[in-house]
């Protein structure tokens, strides 16, 4: 990394009252916007604008599996490819798969697939493509939320739509949808998605020190948070074309 | 090709021909008639400059980012440029995952040629200590729905992008590393604006701007960029053979188109 | 996977539920009992720490080295750790030559987030010259025979390398250039230790440190790590899906077995 | 690059008179020589001097394709792989592929593909190798020179034989078969390759600018050069394994 | 290679009365330990430790080849992985293999092949992994001695064991399973690996040179090595899961 | 490998054999002849020192480059020589393109051994600032037409382009940056001629310089180098096993041979 790039870390991240560097309450959600059926030559596909992410998801699939080999007799292989454009982040991002986007296509594709009706569709292959084109923290749930929306487009059958919100431990604050500095400087960060219909956890991840209580206390708000994005996911799925945006001022 | 594939193919290309005979395109355009262009508004991306661009059914977004580094040992007085494609499996069922295939590269030497034969960006403006530390651009050219003519889209957006592009300002500091400016920028030094024209022959009928469907039965297919003197600054023959008579035909038309679209061009971004 | 081997995985799931629902497990153990743990005495690497620990039939074999380099830019005062994970193909049938695969990227990552979310490496140590030269640890994490519960085995061994490992005094000459100060080292600042518990979900039943047969019919696992406040540090829902209260479940159980598991470390290496 | 080995620019690279940096008129060749099957275990080979150009081409087919299903079922699979030897330029170049020679690659398979009569073995691959071994400017024209003779060496019914040449711009000049101060430091290069009984063009590209009239006269002339190439692949293909020589003193 | 990593060249590797830079004679063998069976998945396992060498090694086999193409109809595929743990090595090792251990796996895999009656098992693969988890000079000989203990662990009939082991060249000197300064600063090295039962050679490689009285002398003291630890790979066979160690303080 | 590849390898070997048993080769050799070696005259590459030879029906052709650069930690004071061979897919029907694969390597690896072994080249000149800049050379190894025996063709036409070298003189400037004195060279210093020798054993034949059709069916191959003190500087046993007795003639006979091959080499280049 180029060090002309290097961020400084904020003296401050949250006040005493709760407000957080970028001006929002603890359980506040950034703008979000999504637009489903945005690209023509896919199955499905959602283009989601959350913060300041910009996320593009699209479905191939049911289809035939190549290599043949990898073919499952009993239900459908489920294939994810989390990408980062080399424009994404601050500094250019080379092209190619790094560590960080290989777990991250393993853990979404694992957050999608039980809500997949997977063995109706035995011996194809369904592909499930994430590109972040701007990066703004919380991507991985963004890419969730936007594929579940582009898996629902390519009406492939799912027992519900899977939905994500990540929580953030700052000092002694819990913070809901966890922004840009927070994610870099904050003490912990708490992925979750879920399938709403039957509140299923299907993504989980944690990073840095929470006590017992902390921790069930953020299990609660990611799904309050998700509880939120849910509706707008429903939304934009009534109106197919039609962009779908909610600037949330108030508390979730 | 499955044999189902190769008889549609085969009658496509017939149909093709005949509505050709006529003078007519499947999607009812004449044959130097672009597709429409649509740019979209908004930011996509974390770039200096960039451009979303629908020509028909085909979407492409570019990107410009930058770095610093060292300049080539033969041009130590000059920024670099590097230009890459990705067809991305999201935009075809026939991309795959994985480094930049043949077509991938090809397009972007192309693209990157129409700029560089027409000395579009000025890259000694992007030296920032001669010989030691320069400009390093990205242009990231991102394949995003693909039905047919990626290369004139492609360098559309990437003449967007440059014109739209902020430069941040880096000076050395005393230690001799160097450092952003804080709010400091300038426009990249953009002094040609050249543009690409797709041709496609199938039979003897040459067609500007073929989509997915014409390109797949193509008998010859040809790129060519003109500057805004109209001067040829690059030119691609890709598959297939062509007459002279035919490439000459094709450098008239596009000569002929190239204000057509710059007009489209000149509402989005602030270019003489 | 060929008919025989899902008919047996099939038949192999009813097994275990069976067994599950009389509160029992095929080999034996309790649903929260975790396979004996053999950590093996000798040298077996040129590592600054090393374990060789067995779970069950599971082995693996850690080893810390290290090198010295640049900082990176946004942390210049703080040394480096890179984890690694080799599924070496001696380990299993399943197991192939060539780079890390998503599995085995996933577990170097989880493993190095219980050390990262804990900060259990004081990498502020590990700085030799601010912002030009720190220590880099390479943690590599080598797979001998895999029977299941990589996750555990794993942490558990870097644990026991890292608490053993000893640093070699590094200087910086006149010449600005590093050298190892001949028979000087100190021990690699360890604050904390953490402790990862992996379960699988086998119908609605919960079963710590499965082994391979149990991950391999699983409709859910899960891997978390506890520290040495009992606080939880790390958290990785891996296949399936998990109830809120299941979760919440897991880790009022691997609070209860750390303490159980450190003892065992505790006869090996002199921690807290 | 290691800047050892950085070229300088030439004060002048033609003279007022028209006179080229290496002493050749405007419309002048460089010296040619031709061998065909210089190789024993190749279905088909070439030898090609041509100035400095050192190129060996080489043909096998048609054969069996592998991976069998890339083989087409109603028409040969033409491969090609132009490759530059490490020892072939001023400064060693690393072994393998690198964007210049992937896309070579492709346009001398464009460039070769419409001469042959496809059609006539279906299911089948002719690969086709062009190895640089020693590169002095005009080695993509050189090598569909080379190759297309190796073609014919192995037998392979053809069109007719494919003939390349490379026009340059320096200042006012239209000069023929550029040389390597040209290449590098010239305004505009435009090689072609021509099937000379059909007078199809089957390459053609260009860097810098032209005129209309300018780009008019530049492929007129790299046509007359390569009739006058076509002549000498002629003479080697009626005395196969004996060397056909020209070095060219006057104009084409 | 960095630069804190660099040994010194010791002033005398062998002193005036054969005293070895070990303490060992000119004819002395380091400690050898050997335990048959130490892994559960492999179908044959064996651990070495030789001087400071560690040497796991894991036979796979006979089983089924994939991919399918490569299988022999006539016999068995053998096929040979020797790899080198990053923390095998004074600096540590990028993982993956490089040229030397790519060489290495070949000779190996040669030393093996003879002694397998591979016509036994027609289209199958017999998978042999060697490990070097900590090296110590001599490791492709120690693989061998480990590996064709794996591949009798494993129940693969064999026509005998291979044997390996080392003689080295310090000035006027031929020394016995030369040691690590011996390896790096010694003026020669030959490695060398027998089916004792049939005493054939069927691993020789020498580097440095050596007049043919030397080099007849030098072989004859390796068949020497190999009879001493052909011995102890018996008794191993003989006790599985027992170790059997050899501390070698007189000479073979 | 097809049934009728299987069968005419068997039929070819039993030939083979049958051959050997009266004496002969088939085509028409005796065990211990070489075949006729021609070194092409003419400039084929940009080397320093290069050479076109052919063996028999095999082809190669080899070159020398050079750059500059740091030298390795652990020998400061020598240059560095980097070997590496080239299978060419125009040399045969089954060379494939792609990195080298594993026979490439070990040619190379024992092309070089035989240099290494008899210290032919004296790295020790080869320094511009010691533990700073030295040559780096690379010795590339083109294969162009395989037709059996490669190692000694290989070696062969690396000693002949190393005894032809000559090295560009390289200066360091007052700014610290290498860079070339205009026309001044020296002739690389080589200090020994190591020859290779390969051997096939076909049943309990031992025939010097294989072809292709007897590398083919042979039961074992053998690879030595000897000097030109008529030491033995390298050994590569490859596939099959050897008696002691058989290596021991393998060795006699290449002593026999070495000076008939080294006249041959003397012809074209000026070595002792």
């Amino acid at each position: 990394m180029n060090s002309i790039f290097t961020e400084e870390k904020p003296e401050v991240l949250i006040q005493e009252d709760g407000t957080r560097i970028d001006g929002r309450k603890p359980d506040e959600m950034r703008p979000i916007s999504i637009e489903v059926g945005v690209l023509r030559k896919a199955n499905g596909s959602a283009y989601l604008e959350w913060g300041g992410n910009r996320v593009l998801a699209a479905v191939y699939g049911p289809r035939e599996v190549h290599p043949r080999h990898l073919a499952l007799p009993d239900r459908a292989l489920i294939r994810c490819r989390y990408n980062m454009a080399p424009f994404s982040t601050e500094e250019r991002k080379r092209p190619g798969p790094d560590r960080r986007s290989v777990e991250l296509s393993k853990v979404i594709r694992e957050a999608l697939i039980p809500a997949i009706f997977v063995e109706r569709f035995p011996n194809t292959a369904i592909d499930i493509f994430v590109e972040i084109l701007r990066s703004d923290a919380g991507t991985r749930i963004a890419g969730i939320t936007a594929a579940s929306l582009a898996l629902a487009d390519a009406g492939i059958p799912l027992r519900g739509l899977v939905t994500g919100c990540t929580v953030g431990k700052i000092g002694k604050w819990l913070v809901l949808d966890v922004g840009h500095e927070e994610d870099m400087w904050g003490d912990a960060d708490i992925p979750l998605a879920m399938i709403m219909e039957t509140q299923e956890i299907t993504l989980l991840q944690s990073d840095g020190t929470l006590t017992p209580e902390e921790f069930k206390e953020a299990l609660n708000l990611a799904i309050k948070g998700c509880t939120y994005v849910y509706e707008l996911q429903k939304e934009a799925l009534r109106r197919p074309y039609v962009v779908v945006e909610k600037e949330v001022k108030g508390e979730v | 090709m499955a044999l189902e594939e190769r008889i549609s193919s085969t009658l496509l290309k017939e149909h093709l021909l005949k509505l050709a005979q006529v003078g007519k395109r499947k999607d009812g355009r004449k044959f130097d008639e672009i597709r429409p262009i649509e740019i979209k508004e908004g930011t996509f991306t974390k770039g200096l400059g960039e451009a979303w661009v629908a020509l028909g059914k085909t979407q492409v977004l570019t990107s410009l980012k930058f770095d610093v580094g060292e300049p080539y040992p033969d041009s130590p007085d000059k920024g670099v440029l590097i230009s890459n494609v990705e067809l991305l499996p999201l935009a075809s069922p026939s991309f795959e995952p994985g480094p930049p295939d043949e077509n991938a590269i090809e397009m972007a030497r192309v693209v990157d040629r129409a700029f560089r034969g027409s000395d579009a960006i000025d890259l000694s403006k992007l030296v920032i200590q001669e010989g030691k530390l320069v400009y390093i651009l990205f242009l990231d050219l991102y394949v995003l729905d693909y039905d047919g003519n990626l290369f004139d889209a492609l360098t559309l957006s990437a003449l967007i992008a440059f014109a739209r592009a902020k430069i941040p300002v880096v000076e050395v500091g005393e230690d001799g590393s160097p450092r952003l400016v804080e709010g400091e920028s300038f426009p990249l030094p953009l002094v040609d604006y050249p543009l690409s024209f797709s041709f496609v022959k199938i039979g003897d009928y040459l067609m500007i701007d073929p989509n997915l469907e014409e390109e797949s039965v193509a008998d010859a297919a040809l790129t060519l960029a003109i500057d805004k003197d109209l001067n040829i600054c690059s030119i691609q023959k890709r598959n297939g053979a062509f007459k002279l008579s035919e490439i000459n035909k094709a450098v008239d038309i596009a000569r002929v188109k190239y204000p057509e679209v710059m007009e489209q061009v000149r509402k989005v971004v602030d270019i003489a």
